[in-house]
């Protein structure tokens, strides 16, 4: 237990370590340069020109469809992983089991496929 | 090409052929028609392109007209048949003070920039033409630049050399060696 | 806790030079793929190139846009470097040489990996432009295709090595005498790598930055130092990737045949040896291929590599099982 | 946008909340002109829905220096260092069109060595400008290297222009009559004429065999690759008749199908003499039109090679008057430049000058089609597309 939290002290320290590199490179350059900003410099860029509206503007997010499937899968791919693991104590059992649930979900997939819904347009 | 030529001949009476270009002279009023004629009987489907003449005994740049002219505008288009070569120029004129005649649009969608070209350069209007408005000036641009009434600015300050480099360059003219032409 | 702070300082090492070694790698591929003399022969034979690169980058102005959402757009950089330094953490060295060996070490890679690409989007999205917005979003996109076959592939590796430990993974490769791609999972691997560069946004897969369509995408607005700590957690990333790939397929610190009570001596170069060629194939690949479209990427990841993976997972379950 | 909220609506409610699809507005954004894919100062005005194009609209002007206007106060001579502008990439080419159009109204004859070393200048200029094309084109679908490759074959072509005319760019060579006798350096005087450089036809030879290996060079590494096939079969179909409708002239008319070439058809430069083959394209898309330019450098480079076999000796200028002056009289001169047909409408009243100069330009028409190609494209193809047709700015505006 005591090296379970062990270890992820290491991680937390990894992630400073991260914060802490970021710090010193943006410490490091913002000693070092220049500051002129005026108005036309800090615009938005558009190539060139004045932008037309604004950059929040709504758009059709395309993967909508995309980013459901990806849930279902993605929730999938933990239950693979334990079984994983431990197929050679499941053994035939576990085998066909997974295959079941493999099956199911390229059923999903090839539904979707079949249905258009994977169109990027 | 001989053949292509007695049949335009045939089918328009205002024709001629000026060095190598056939020439169709057509009345205004008979723009579009003559152009789906063209199309359609000829098989000249190619728009090359379409512009227009300011002809002005005043001018402002440049050199006016050796002999005098009534002030008018001429409008050309050039149209061709790809595969077969042939080609011919259609031109007709128009008033000065009420500029306008039909656009090509219907017949030629590639008439659209040119005629908008045109519309800023000379300030005619197509009409029936689906949008027309400038394509190069910029939004505040007044005034039609391919006028001859139209005054170059740089002009104003500084006339234009004109036949300088024509002459010999002052070294030259004493060692007595022309350069090339 | 000195351990600790050892390990980190070795890391510290290991994550800078690793995005340095690959900035230098991708440059000089660049110039050598492309006849250009540069950064082949400019300054001690191109070596120092980097350097001046980072000293240009520091030195710039860092002009951040009236119209952005200031505290995401500033930060959204970091993010992204530190969930890149955080997947140091778990990729050995050598049996000893790691500076966190979790039960769950698979999983955290995987993880982290795709955290980067929240950062992405963040810096896209908060920049208030059109094109950072569109980049940032192909970024979500692409996440989201990829992250599933690279996840699908490893659980090939999972179900040989029966563990999800980076190490375990490693001594079950030196126990199987072969590394994983030879034993059975070629298929996996060529999925990973496809997957990984797609998470990289790397040539042919780099639409979100896209510099000929949406002019450098999510960092269209970024300049000076937060342009150059995307820039270098680009090569950190593809470092760190390049060399979980190589302790997940190809036997990580060990190479066959090399006596395995030595392995704390030449492990970190074995390694380090074979990410540098895993990272040498990504180089030439970028400049050697076109980008593909966002739609056909989505259905490379959907119709080919999922399934593909899929499948992979069957058949290594019937082989793990029946022989 | 369609409010489901609307008084009217909600007896229908629940039945509209399922039917209509999720909408947005429409996000315009510019393309242009500091874009890195629009070839210089073209702008885009796109109305995009995420990624799909659903309208464009071109903005044009931003590189429009009213040749046509300053034309009219020039000298022929003067209007031939202009017109080189006109194409930057083929400079070479431009002037050809407008110095023919001069010397039939003027009813020279030029000498037949002059015209050949037109006709091999022309097709360098050809060659480099569909050089440009193959490394910007793959730039634009997004892979990098080619044109580093293409730059550095396109130097060899440029060296040998500049050996002849002292320029790279805007060469300025041609003279009302022939070509300008002199080149190179030293002073140059009647007596003493100089010709094509020494080395000329040895150096010609080597870089035209390598303008073919660098054309197989590309068909294997561009053309080959299965992404940028992918990028650009079935992108961008280009009909014939849309074409020919537009003006679209050149390589796009040819990839289109159409068998039209204003080097078999008119008679501006002795291409009669030679053999060579159009390269003509099936679909109209975008890899056609790519493949059209590659198959025509090597074509392009034949024609080199035979030229300087058969050039004959004589003079390169015919007898011209001092002071050029145009009869009156008006004609077109058309000719095939690396982006199309482009020529020049002269009418002339007799002055030093023309009294009216129309310049038509390939490009201009070649871009008229955008809105149409791009209307439903999505915005990587856009890019595609618009890359295909090889346009250059200046050859835009003029």
């Amino acid at each position: 237990m005591i090296s379970y939290f062990q270890d992820y002290v290491t991680i937390a320290a990894v992630l400073g370590f991260g914060l802490f590199l970021v710090v010193l490179l943006l410490g490091v350059a913002s000693v070092l340069r220049p500051n002129k900003p005026y108005a036309e410099k800090l615009q938005t860029y558009e190539c060139g020109v004045d932008p037309v509206g604004s950059g929040w503007s709504q758009t059709y997010v395309r993967y909508y469809i995309f980013g459901l499937l990806f849930v279902i899968f993605d929730v999938e791919a933990v239950f693979i992983f334990p079984w994983a693991i431990n197929l050679e104590k499941l053994g035939y059992f576990g085998l066909i089991e997974m295959f079941v649930f493999i099956f199911i979900l390229l059923i999903g997939l090839i539904y979707a496929i079949r249905k258009d819904v994977l169109k990027w347009e | 090409m001989e053949e292509f030529l007695n049949k335009i001949k045939e089918n328009f009476i205002n024709t001629d052929v000026e060095f190598e270009t056939i020439n169709i002279k057509v009345d205004s009023s008979q723009w579009v028609e003559t152009h789906q004629k063209l199309k359609e009987e000829f098989d000249l489907k190619f728009f090359s392109w379409l512009s227009a003449i300011d002809w002005d005994n005043e001018v402002s740049i440049g050199e006016a007209p050796k002999d005098s002219v009534s002030p008018s505008f001429e409008i050309i288009t050039c149209l061709s048949d790809v595969s077969n070569n042939n080609l011919v120029t259609v031109s007709t004129t128009i008033n000065k003070l009420e500029p306008k005649i039909n656009s090509l649009v219907e017949i030629y969608a590639g008439a659209n920039w040119h005629e908008r070209e045109a519309f800023e350069m000379f300030g005619i209007n197509f009409e029936n033409h689906p949008n027309l408005e400038k394509l190069y000036l910029p939004d505040g641009y007044e005034g039609n630049p391919m006028l001859k009434s139209f005054e170059l600015i740089s002009r104003e300050v500084k006339p234009w050399p004109g036949e300088v480099d024509v002459e010999g360059m002052p070294e030259e003219s004493a060692s007595d060696e022309s350069v090339d032409g | 806790m000195t351990d600790v702070l050892v390990k980190v300082g070795f890391l510290a090492l290991a994550a800078l030079n690793g995005a340095i070694i690959f900035t230098i790698m991708d440059v000089k591929g660049a110039s050598w793929m492309q006849r250009r003399p540069g950064p082949l022969h400019v300054g001690l034979r191109g070596f120092i190139f980097p350097l001046a690169e980072i000293l240009k980058f520091v030195q710039k102005e860092d002009i951040i846009p009236t119209e952005v959402d200031r505290p995401v757009f500033k930060w959204a950089p970091a993010y992204v470097m530190v969930s890149c330094v955080a997947l140091f953490a778990v990729v050995p060295m050598s049996p000893t040489l790691v500076v966190a060996d979790l039960e769950l070490g698979v999983f955290f890679a995987l993880a982290i990996s795709s955290l980067g690409t929240i950062g992405v989007l963040t810096a896209g999205w908060s920049s208030a432009n059109k094109y950072s917005l569109m980049g940032g979003l192909r970024a979500a996109g692409q996440l989201i295709a990829y992250e599933l076959p690279l996840i699908l592939a490893v659980v090939g590796v999972v179900i040989q090595a029966e563990t999800m430990s980076l190490v375990g993974i490693v001594e079950k490769q030196i126990e199987w005498g072969v590394p994983f791609v030879v034993g059975g999972q070629i298929v996996g691997f060529l999925i990973f790598m496809v997957a990984a560069t797609a998470e990289m946004m790397r040539v042919p897969f780099d639409m979100p930055i896209g510099e000929s369509e949406l002019t450098m995408g999510f960092m269209t607005e970024y300049s000076g130092i937060r342009f150059l700590i995307f820039y270098i957690s680009e090569y950190m990333n593809m470092f760190i990737l390049c060399a979980i790939a190589s302790t997940l397929f190809l036997g990580g610190y060990h190479v066959p045949l090399l006596p395995t009570e030595w392995v704390n001596f030449y492990g970190p170069v074995v390694l380090l040896t074979k990410t540098a060629i895993l990272g040498f194939i990504l180089v030439a690949v970028r400049w050697s291929q076109p980008r593909f479209r966002e739609d056909q990427l989505q259905n490379l990841a959907w119709k080919i590599l999922i399934p593909a993976s899929l499948i992979n997972i069957l058949v290594t379950a019937v082989m793990k099982v029946g022989f | 946008m369609v409010n489901t909220l609307d008084p009217q609506n909600l007896n229908n409610f629940s039945e509209a909340s399922v039917s209509v699809e999720i909408e947005t507005e429409d996000m315009t954004l510019n393309i242009g002109p500091q874009h890195p894919s629009t070839h210089g100062v073209l702008r885009l005005v796109a109305k995009v829905d995420g990624e799909k194009v659903h309208d464009v609209k071109p903005v044009l002007g931003y590189m429009h220096r009213g040749y046509e206007k300053l034309a009219e106060v020039r000298s022929y001579p003067q209007i031939t260092t202009l017109v080189n502008r006109i194409d930057w990439v083929a400079g070479f080419s431009n002037e050809i069109p407008f110095i023919a159009g001069a010397e039939r109204l003027m009813e020279i004859e030029v000498p037949e060595r002059a015209k050949h070393i037109r006709l091999i200048l022309t097709e360098m200029a050809r060659i480099s400008s569909h050089f440009v094309f193959n490394g910007a084109y793959a730039l634009e679908v997004g892979a990098l290297t080619p044109i580093f490759y293409a730059m550095e074959d396109r130097e060899r072509v440029l060296d040998l222009i500049e050996s002849v005319t002292g320029g790279r760019f805007h060469p300025n060579f041609n003279r009302i009559g022939g070509v300008k006798p002199a080149a190179g350096s030293g002073p140059t005087t009647k007596k003493d004429i100089q010709d094509l450089p020494a080395g000329f036809y040895r150096d010609t030879k080597v870089a035209m065999q390598k303008v073919i290996e660098a054309a197989d060079q590309f068909q294997n590494l561009i053309g080959g690759n299965e992404v940028f096939k992918k990028r650009t079969k079935n992108v961008g179909i280009l009909t014939a008749e849309t074409a020919e409708a537009f003006g679209v002239s050149g390589p796009i008319l040819r990839a289109s199908g159409v068998k039209s070439d204003l080097r078999t058809q008119t008679d501006y430069l002795p291409y009669d003499q030679f053999e060579y083959d159009i390269p003509v394209g099936e679909n109209g898309d975008c890899y056609d039109r790519w493949d059209v330019r590659v198959k025509e450098m090597v074509e392009s480079a034949k024609i080199v090679l035979q030229a300087i076999d058969s050039i004959p000796s004589g003079p390169l200028q015919a007898k011209v008057p001092k002071v050029i002056k145009v009869p009156k009289g008006r004609t077109y001169v058309r000719a095939e430049n690396p982006k199309g047909e482009m020529g020049y409408y002269i009418v002339s009243d007799g002055g030093l000058g023309p009294y009216r100069l129309k310049v038509r330009t390939a490009s201009f028409s070649n871009i008229s089609i955008l809105p149409l190609l791009l209307e439903g494209a999505l915005l990587p193809d856009l890019i595609a597309i618009m890359g295909s047709l090889d346009f250059v700015l200046g050859d835009v505006d003029r």
